[in-house]
């Protein structure tokens, strides 16, 4: 892999840039390979980097019905935090924001993690309580956040408005000082680059329209726009699509896929600092290092596949915005667009063995699954390679649905991204 | 936005050359659902219970509205509400149904003016216009549930539950002046 | 937003007057207690997601206030029909017409 | 000044002069000018730097595609707007304007060093640096990268207009008035179709106004116009001009935006900015037009470089000539006449350059005529200029071989690269796209919505085209409405239709690898940079895109995009419908925030539900919490007092002597029918069967999952109705639960659901004196402990107002809620509190009942719960009717993990040094391990108790049911607090207190 930094910039520059190397060549299937991952997304690329990386396996396929980085990775608001509630959940994403920490000189390729700070707005007692539950557990799990009073909150973020005449006064806020946001796309594109110099095979515009399993119920391989390629393994990330692949092994998933949406603004000059997401409100919004406000909305009420999504969710969005940054007003909306996010029950993903041997998935990430890209590929690529979960993703399994053992952060606090 | 807060003195309403709002007079209100065979119950009511979706009948002061398939909206005069409940409760035993006061639970808005139908249409997604004269709806306005009775071409009324008058009013109150502005 | 036809009403109205409710023909036993935790699973939580013709309830809150069921294709979001409750679910190839 | 403007052509009125200021320097136009044509008019071209090389540029276009020209517009304090298209923004007597993305100014800016750094600057090379030293990412590059953000700077006050929003229902919504939304219009407006008209222009017309030579029916076009708009509206046909349609959405529903007074001196009354439409169109015609391609060359965009189309509109719409010596450089027939309409206003065009080896001889004939140089077969290879260009080098091509340049001075390149229908808005409806080999363009093809397109906007060329097609798709949609049209598209004379042919780059003899020929202006994308990101494996067009920024800036690629595509297909080697567009989204041009959030903004971005006796509480100075949509009186501040002091004091008088509380919001629903009794048997867990008329009883309601829902006080008015109570957020939930079981789930049964939270006020008395005081006024009912024990409830009469009494207490003192019909409940209120007056009655809000049913260990839903809490977990076990044989949540009770040992119970904590517990704070059993510790709980609420005399706390612990006694601890920041497990009762546990 030519490495990437200003020497090797300027020297390419030298030469009008003619030189560089295809980041990642554009592979055709193989007959058969170690391990299949199906989507390429963040969580697929990530796992095929880990796999080869961490545990020596290299004959790997990521497959995907399009272009890399074209799913959920490429059309998210890029919040990354790992302030949650419960001791499972804040193990994973801490492990997450930990790995992304080093990520850009891990995979040689600038991923821009901004530790630009993530600020909560509470709104009511309610809020409060639920905050302050978050925080105080986050403390005793080694996780940074923090309470900010209204005050505190409007120092923090300046355009905020924190009249106590709002519909929804601002009352204090928790702060995550460490979390952030990332270039959404070069972590795709830096995981690729880094999987192909392994020798993992990266195949797009290629669908997999079937798992095939053998008279031993083992997967064999799978079928796909090319053909049938045979695999020892079958990892499935493929986001909102996850039921629709896995259904075609017989295994059925606690999941929904659901329209979300998200918008940018045209760019302007830096005005917003950190983070700020309202749950009570629905708004969550950044600003790009290109100078977008960076928005995201909630998920449409009927489940989807049609990346289309409609108005009044947009109308809505950009209201809660407006209240709780007046000053945004006269800006102007530039584009929308939406993804197909996979939605569990609890609200939590499932990283796991499936009942199928050689079968594994890691899906159900909901509206919040950008954030975990490498710790959740880390511990994908840790499952599939041992054959048993990491002890981080150990609790994520699909049966906790039938036990009843959930890991129920939405029903704990209604807290999204 | 205080002004209809208690709901039940009459706020000053916007007045505009080509669409109003006012309150109207307290009525009666019963909620009726039933099913099955109605003729006990027309006879007790003294009215033939419409039977489509939206479709309205009047007998006497008694006027209906049909929500649901089981379900109907009666405006009465306040003193008749004692003689029909009582006429209603005697056929529980043989006609089972669900007769529920709810007089105080909502105002009724009184929308007319040349453009009274496109007032309305700052809160409502349905079309308007084509809820024909003489029948009513439940539908939305700005997410309220409401229901629209359509008297005349440019003659609505609009039931709303007491907490979200308000809200109501004060849309349409804004919608009356923008539609004056464009008229002048 | 879309467009929905209310068997009930019988009229197609827009989005906002409806609430989605999720997966349509999801049983629930007449007897719980003789279920088995995964067929209890099964009730609550497994859906079939599909990627096409979806068969799924609304229900007209804003309107007649009943629930009914429906088919849309997730693909185009486009209903493909909408009937009421306890009739009987209609089959894909008499909605998709003759595609041969 | 020197003035560019040509008298007697184009529609602005000369008679009107404007003034406004560009960068605080004054300039005249006249009544419909735009900034642009205003400031060209004054010979200006410099009206912006671009994003990343802070380039000098000028407008490239004359419409809403600008993607350079962008400007910081203000209207006095809190009226400012940044990135404001100066081609779109009418001018008005005051209007200031200023210039973006500069520093010290417009024509000298520090940020143009980028520009020398170009070769650096390359695609992505943001992603190769910037890592080294580890540590400087967060300190050095981040700022730096972070500051050389965005075009105008955002608005920092806040917004004083306000913004609107109406639904509109229509047969056939036509987006576009050229002369294909004009004839469609008249063909669809007959028998009463509802046909809405939409343009984003000042006036209706499209490219008719910009060609006022044609003629039309025999009439000067611009005299058909105007009476072919009166017809239209004689007709019915609603006009709606400066009317963008920004997005296409499900099932024929199209977002407008309308703009209102951005182009007025002086803002109306009652006048919002904007209005958005959601319009619901039977069918939807798209007569967008085509947009006109740049050509890609080095140096194509230094400022006075424009589309030769943008420049034939300046000069005849708006009477502007952009340049006294401009050279025309083209691929396409349509620059000629842009050339010849020039020189027809007095300019000198010094070359029509064509990079075609052979053009109509018409064209020829004509250029010839009017003395105007042609040179065929050629490329251009540079330009000069600092601000405005000079001079352009063309080359001779022949065989692919670029022969020696010549250098043409000038003060204007008008190009012309083609056109592009405008596909926005169809693929919004994710319709299909076929391409089309003979124009190399993308042309509408298939899709599901019940849509077509028309004119321009689907390739086809000519006035006269675009007429006959419109009054075409006209007649099919009303067809398609089951109507009958004749109309027919009238005659048009002077129609100049042309061809033209697809360019990449132009061919060029300089180094290629240095040139600065830029694809996307605003973000500074060159051909170069596309063909590095192929050349880095950026295979998909979408790769492409999102690697160079192509087709990312404001104008979303309108201008960029087909370019984008057939150079980065040349690179890849491919045939371009292989290759593909990017998807454009909505909305069609930037829109603004406050029109999206139309009305929703203040108190009505959500209403606020208030109970009857709000203004009561207002009145008496309380403060107020929200829940859900209510807002509630939270506690009865007196002169001095601090919530703390307020609710010690609410609290000892509830225990003292009496309370008076507002407790309306409460959710009732009303359960009606003769199998209501079976149908409360099966909804919630508690038995009702047994419980008499007359009698109430505590309800819990789970989810199927077995997990807490919500609860109330029930009470049974006769066999087949109960009066049912929900918590205050959670009515319209449990309402729509029910429903769909019972409609779902059990049709069967007869009994019917009303909800009358609203019909129902509810007053609730508590305290000692709680029946003293209300017994007099109570007819119908004894009040007695025998005749109306705890836990009864009657209809009757209450201070002469018909009522449902209840006798239930939340408080553990004597309780009443006395429901009267909400119009009534003030009067009942002030009466309470006048009776009331000799038992010091007192007004207590939220809190004050928080605290008082804590001390009775009352569980608040959502508070002391959170979603996976078991009746057993709340210690509520006795509320389960545990031989029914089934009840929603009945069968989630028994999964595995529901019964599992050592799930968090429900109970007391009394902290050992008093002091009061934060809710939400942790619980550990051993406080002296390492982090990351072990939590077995959380505190769900603590107050001071004013009874108990410490404060007391409800906690969620790990198997705490069985460790009471024990001590558990709670980390703070700053220490570690001890706290003993006690039950959940800290008052009166044997409940003495409620007895009369
Ligand atoms: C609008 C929006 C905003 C969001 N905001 C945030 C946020 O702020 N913070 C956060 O942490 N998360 C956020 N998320 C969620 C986050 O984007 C996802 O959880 C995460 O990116 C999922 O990554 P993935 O690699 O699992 O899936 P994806 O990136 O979606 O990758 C899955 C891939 O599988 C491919 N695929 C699907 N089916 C097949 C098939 N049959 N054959 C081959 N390939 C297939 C797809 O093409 C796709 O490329 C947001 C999501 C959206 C849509
Ligand atoms: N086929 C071609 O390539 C081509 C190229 C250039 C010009 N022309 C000429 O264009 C004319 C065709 O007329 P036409 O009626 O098809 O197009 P037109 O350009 O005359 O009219 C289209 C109108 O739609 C408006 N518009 C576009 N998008 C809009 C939106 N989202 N919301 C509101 N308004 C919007 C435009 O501002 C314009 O006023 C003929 O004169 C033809 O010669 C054709
Ligand atoms: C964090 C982020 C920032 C974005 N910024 C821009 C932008 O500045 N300009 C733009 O046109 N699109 C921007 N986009 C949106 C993309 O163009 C695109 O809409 C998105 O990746 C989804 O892809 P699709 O619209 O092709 O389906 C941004 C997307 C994300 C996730
Ligand atoms: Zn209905």
């Amino acid at each position: 892999m030519a490495r990437f930094n200003a020497l090797s910039l300027l020297k390419h520059s030298l030469t009008g840039h003619k030189n560089w190397p295809e980041q990642w060549p554009e592979a055709q299937p193989r007959a058969e390979y170690d391990v299949v991952i199906v989507g390429a997304g963040g969580h697929g690329l990530g796992a095929a980097y880990y796999l080869a990386k961490q545990h020596g396996i290299t004959n790997v396929a990521v497959i995907d019905k399009g272009w890399l980085g074209g799913g959920n990775t490429g059309r998210n608001t890029t919040i990354i935090r790992s302030n949650y509630l419960y001791d499972e959940s804040a193990r994973l994403y801490d492990h997450s924001v930990d790995l992304w920490e080093d990520l850009s000189q891990e995979l040689n390729y600038n991923v821009m993690y901004s530790k630009r700070g993530v600020l909560m707005l509470a709104h009511t007692v309610h809020d409060v309580q639920s905050f302050k539950r978050h925080i105080h557990s986050n403390r005793l799990n080694g996780v940074d956040n923090r309470w900010l009073t209204a005050g505190e909150c409007k120092e923090y973020c300046p355009p905020l408005n924190i009249s106590p005449k709002a519909r929804y006064p601002v009352v204090g806020g928790a702060l995550q000082e460490r979390a952030g946001t990332a270039r959404h796309d070069a972590v795709a594109w830096g995981y690729a680059r880094a999987a192909a110099a392994r020798g993992v095979d990266i195949i797009q515009n290629c669908p997999v329209t079937a798992i095939r399993r053998g008279p031993d119920g083992r997967v064999t391989g799978v079928d796909t726009a090319k053909g049938f390629i045979r695999a020892k393994k079958v990892a499935v990330s493929a986001a909102g699509h996850t039921s629709v692949v896995m259904e075609t092994a017989g295994v059925r998933l606690p999941l929904e896929s659901f329209p979300l949406q998200a918008l940018v603004s045209e760019p302007v000059k830096p005005i917003f600092p950190c983070v700020a997401m309202s749950n009570a409100v629905h708004a969550y919004i950044s600003q790009s290092d290109k100078g977008e406000l960076v928005i995201g909305s909630g998920t449409d009420q009927y489940t989807s596949y049609s990346q289309r999504g409609g108005l009044p969710l947009i109308e809505h969005t950009i209201a809660a915005i407006t209240e709780i940054f007046p000053i945004f007003s006269r800006m102007r909306m530039l584009r929308k667009w939406g993804g197909i996010v996979d939605v569990t029950p609890d609200r939590s993903p499932i990283i796991a063995k499936t009942p199928v041997p050689g079968l594994y998935v890691n899906c159900g990430w909901g509206t919040g699954g950008f954030k975990a890209t490498p710790g959740s590929a880390h511990v994908f690529a840790w499952t599939i390679a041992r054959d048993e979960p990491h002890p981080i993703n150990a609790p994520f399994t699909i049966e906790r649905f039938r036990t009843g053992r959930l890991i129920d952060e939405a029903a704990a606090a209604a807290v999204a991204h | 936005m205080n002004k209809l807060v208690s709901s039940f003195t009459a706020a000053p309403l916007p007045q505009g050359a080509v669409a109003r709002v006012s309150l109207a007079a307290p009525v009666a209100r019963l909620v009726l659902r039933a099913r099955g065979d109605l003729a006990a119950l027309n006879a007790a009511l003294g009215v033939t219970l419409p039977s489509v979706v939206g479709h309205r009948a009047g007998a006497g002061e008694i006027e209906v509205l049909c929500l649901g398939p089981d379900e109907w909206m009666l405006h009465l005069p306040p003193g008749q509400v004692g003689a029909v409940s009582a006429s209603c409760a005697a056929l529980m035993g043989s006609h089972p149904h669900s007769l529920v006061d709810v007089s105080g639970r909502e105002v009724t808005l009184e929308i007319d003016g040349p453009r009274a139908a496109e007032l309305l249409t700052l809160g409502c997604a349905r079309d308007v216009e084509a809820i024909p004269v003489g029948q009513g709806r439940r539908t939305a306005f700005d997410n309220v549930t409401v229901i629209l009775w359509r008297d005349g071409p440019a003659a609505f009324r609009l039931d709303v539950w007491n907490s979200f008058a308000p809200h109501v009013a004060g849309l349409l109150e804004t919608g009356c002046r923008e539609l004056a502005a464009e008229a002048a | 937003m879309l467009l929905i036809h209310c068997p009930y009403c019988d009229e197609t109205l827009p989005e906002v007057e409806f609430t989605y409710a999720g997966q349509a023909h999801v049983v629930r036993a007449a007897d719980p207690a003789s279920q088995s935790d995964e067929e209890w699973e099964n009730f609550l939580y497994i859906r079939s997601n599909p990627k096409g013709p979806h068969y799924e309830r609304w229900r007209h809150l804003h309107g007649c206030g009943r629930f009914f069921n429906a088919v849309r294709d997730t693909i185009s979001d486009r209903f493909l029909t909408t009937y009421k409750a306890g009739a009987p679910r209609p089959e894909l190839s008499s909605l998709l017409g003759d595609r041969t | 000044m020197k003035s560019c403007r040509v008298p007697g052509r184009g529609r602005v009125d000369a008679s009107r002069p404007v003034t406004f200021t560009f960068d605080g320097r004054r300039y005249g136009g006249v009544a419909g000018d735009t900034v642009a044509s205003a400031l060209l008019a004054n010979g200006v071209h410099l009206m912006g730097r671009s994003f990343k090389y802070h380039r000098p540029r000028g407008p490239v276009s004359a419409g809403s595609e600008e993607p350079n020209a962008l400007v910081g517009t203000r209207r006095g304090p809190g009226r400012f707007e940044p990135n404001t298209r100066a081609t779109v923004q009418e001018i008005w007597d005051g209007l200031e304007v200023t210039s973006q993305n500069r520093f010290p100014s417009l024509s000298f800016d520090l940020g143009a060093v980028n520009d020398a750094g170009y070769m650096l600057f390359s695609a992505g090379f943001y992603y190769k640096t910037f890592m080294w030293p580890r540590g400087f990412w967060d300190k050095v590059y981040e700022p730096f990268i972070r500051r050389a953000a965005g075009l105008g700077a955002s608005p920092t006050e806040e917004d004083p207009d306000s913004y609107a929003s109406r639904n509109l229902h229509c047969d056939v919504l036509i987006v576009g008035a050229g002369p294909a939304g004009l004839a469609a219009a008249r063909a669809a407006a007959v028998e009463g179709l509802r046909v809405v008209l939409v343009d984003e222009n000042a006036e209706a017309g499209g490219t008719l106004l910009s060609e006022p030579h044609l003629q039309i029916d025999g009439r000067p076009v611009w005299d058909w116009l105007a009476s072919e708009l009166s017809v239209l509206k004689a007709l019915g046909v609603r006009i709606m001009t400066r009317t963008t349609a920004i997005g296409y959405y499900h099932q024929n529903m199209v977002g407008l935006v309308e703009k209102l007074t951005d182009h007025l001196p002086a803002l109306p009354a009652d006048t919002p900015r904007e209005r958005l439409w959601r319009v619901r169109a039977g069918w939807v015609v798209l007569a967008q037009g085509a947009i006109e391609k740049p050509l890609v060359f080095n140096g194509n965009d230094r400022p006075g470089v424009m589309l030769a189309g943008a420049a034939q509109t300046y000069l005849n719409r708006y009477g502007v000539r952009v340049g006294d010596r401009p050279v025309v450089l083209t691929s396409h027939d349509s620059a000629w006449f842009a050339a010849f309409d020039l020189q027809g206003a007095g300019a000198r065009v010094q070359a029509i350059v064509d990079t075609r080896p052979s053009v109509r001889e018409d064209l020829l004939h004509e250029a010839r005529a009017l003395g105007i140089p042609v040179k065929l077969g050629h490329t251009a290879t540079a330009s000069s200029g600092r601000l405005r260009v000079k001079s352009l080098r063309v080359n001779p091509v022949q065989g692919g071989r670029v022969g020696a340049p010549v250098t043409i001075a000038c003060d204007a390149v008008l190009m012309s690269g083609g056109w592009t229908p405008s596909l926005h808005l169809f693929s919004h409806t994710q319709g299909k796209l076929a391409w089309d080999e003979e124009q190399t363009t993308f042309l509408p093809a298939e899709t599901r919505e019940d849509c077509v397109i028309a004119g321009a906007g689907r390739g086809l060329w000519g006035v006269q085209a675009a007429l006959e097609d419109g009054a075409a798709r006209g007649r099919g949609v009303a067809a398609a409405l089951g109507k009958d049209s004749t109309a027919r598209a009238p005659r048009v004379q002077g129609d100049r239709t042309g061809t033209g042919i697809t360019q990449i780059e132009l061919p060029t003899d300089l180094n290629a690898g240095r040139a600065k020929a830029f694809v996307d202006y605003q973000n500074d994308v060159t051909a170069k940079d596309l063909r590095l990101a192929v050349r880095e494996g950026m295979h998909s067009i979408e790769h492409v895109k999102r690697y160079t920024t192509n087709g990312m800036a404001t104008d979303q690629g309108k201008l960029s995009n087909i370019n984008g595509l057939n150079i980065a297909a040349d690179a890849l080697g491919r045939p371009q419908p292989q290759v593909g567009l990017t998807t454009f989204r909505p909305p069609y041009t930037p829109t603004t925030f406050g029109a999206l959030a139309n009305y929703h903004r203040g108190d009505h971005f959500e209403l606020t539900r208030k109970t009857p006796i709000d203004a009561w509480a207002e009145a008496q100075g309380a403060a107020f919490e929200p829940v859900g949509q209510w807002r509630r009186a939270w506690y009865f501040p007196r002169p001095g007092e601090d919530m703390e002091a307020a609710v010690r004091r609410e609290c000892a008088a509830v225990r003292g002597s009496v309370g008076i509380f507002d407790a309306s919001t409460l959710g009732k629903i009303e359960v009606v029918g003769p199998d209501a009794v079976t149908f409360m048997e099966r909804m919630y867990t508690n038995p009702w069967a047994k419980l008499g008329v007359g009698r109430c009883r505590y309800g819990l309601l789970l989810g199927d999952d077995g997990f807490i829902r919500d609860d109330g006080v029930i009470g049974r008015l006769a066999p087949d109705r109960f009066h049912v109570t929900t918590t205050t957020g959670g009515a319209a939930r449990v309402l729509n639960m029910m429903e769909d079981y019972l409609q779902t789930e059990w049709p069967d049964l007869n009994v019917w659901l009303t909800s009358t939270t609203e019909q129902w006020s509810t007053v609730a008395l508590n305290g000692p004196n709680a029946a003293k005081l209300l017994a007099p006024l109570v007819e119908g009912v004894d009040l007695t402990e025998e005749a109306f024990p705890h836990m009864s409830c009657a209809e009757c009469t209450v201070a002469g107002l018909p009522a449902r009494l209840f006798r239930v207490s939340f408080t553990g003192e004597i309780g009443f809620e006395v429901n009267v019909p909400s119009p009534m409940a003030m009067q009942l209120w002030e009466r309470l509190w006048q009776e009331g007056q000799r038992y010091g009655i007192t007004a207590y809000g939220t809190e004050t009942m928080h605290v008082l049913r804590a001390e009775k260990g009352y569980i608040i839903v959502g508070q002391d719960t959170d979603g996976t809490v078991t009746p057993y977990d709340a210690g509520m076990g006795w509320a389960v009717g545990k031989s029914k044989p089934d009840f929603v949540g009945k069968r989630g009770l028994a999964r595995p993990d529901l019964v599992a040992k050592n799930r968090r119970h429900l109970v007391g904590l009394l902290t050992q040094d008093g002091s009061r517990l934060e809710e939400g704070a942790q619980i550990v059993f051993d406080p002296d391990q390492p982090i990351p510790m072990t939590m077995v709980g959380h505190v769900t609420s603590s107050y001071h108790s004013e009874a108990v005399g410490q404060p007391i706390a409800l906690a969620l612990v790990e198997g705490g049911q069985d460790r009471m006694g024990q001590t558990v601890h709670i980390p703070m920041p700053d220490r570690t607090i001890a706290a003993t497990i006690t039950g959940t009762v800290f008052v009166d546990p044997e409940n003495t207190r409620l007895k009369i």
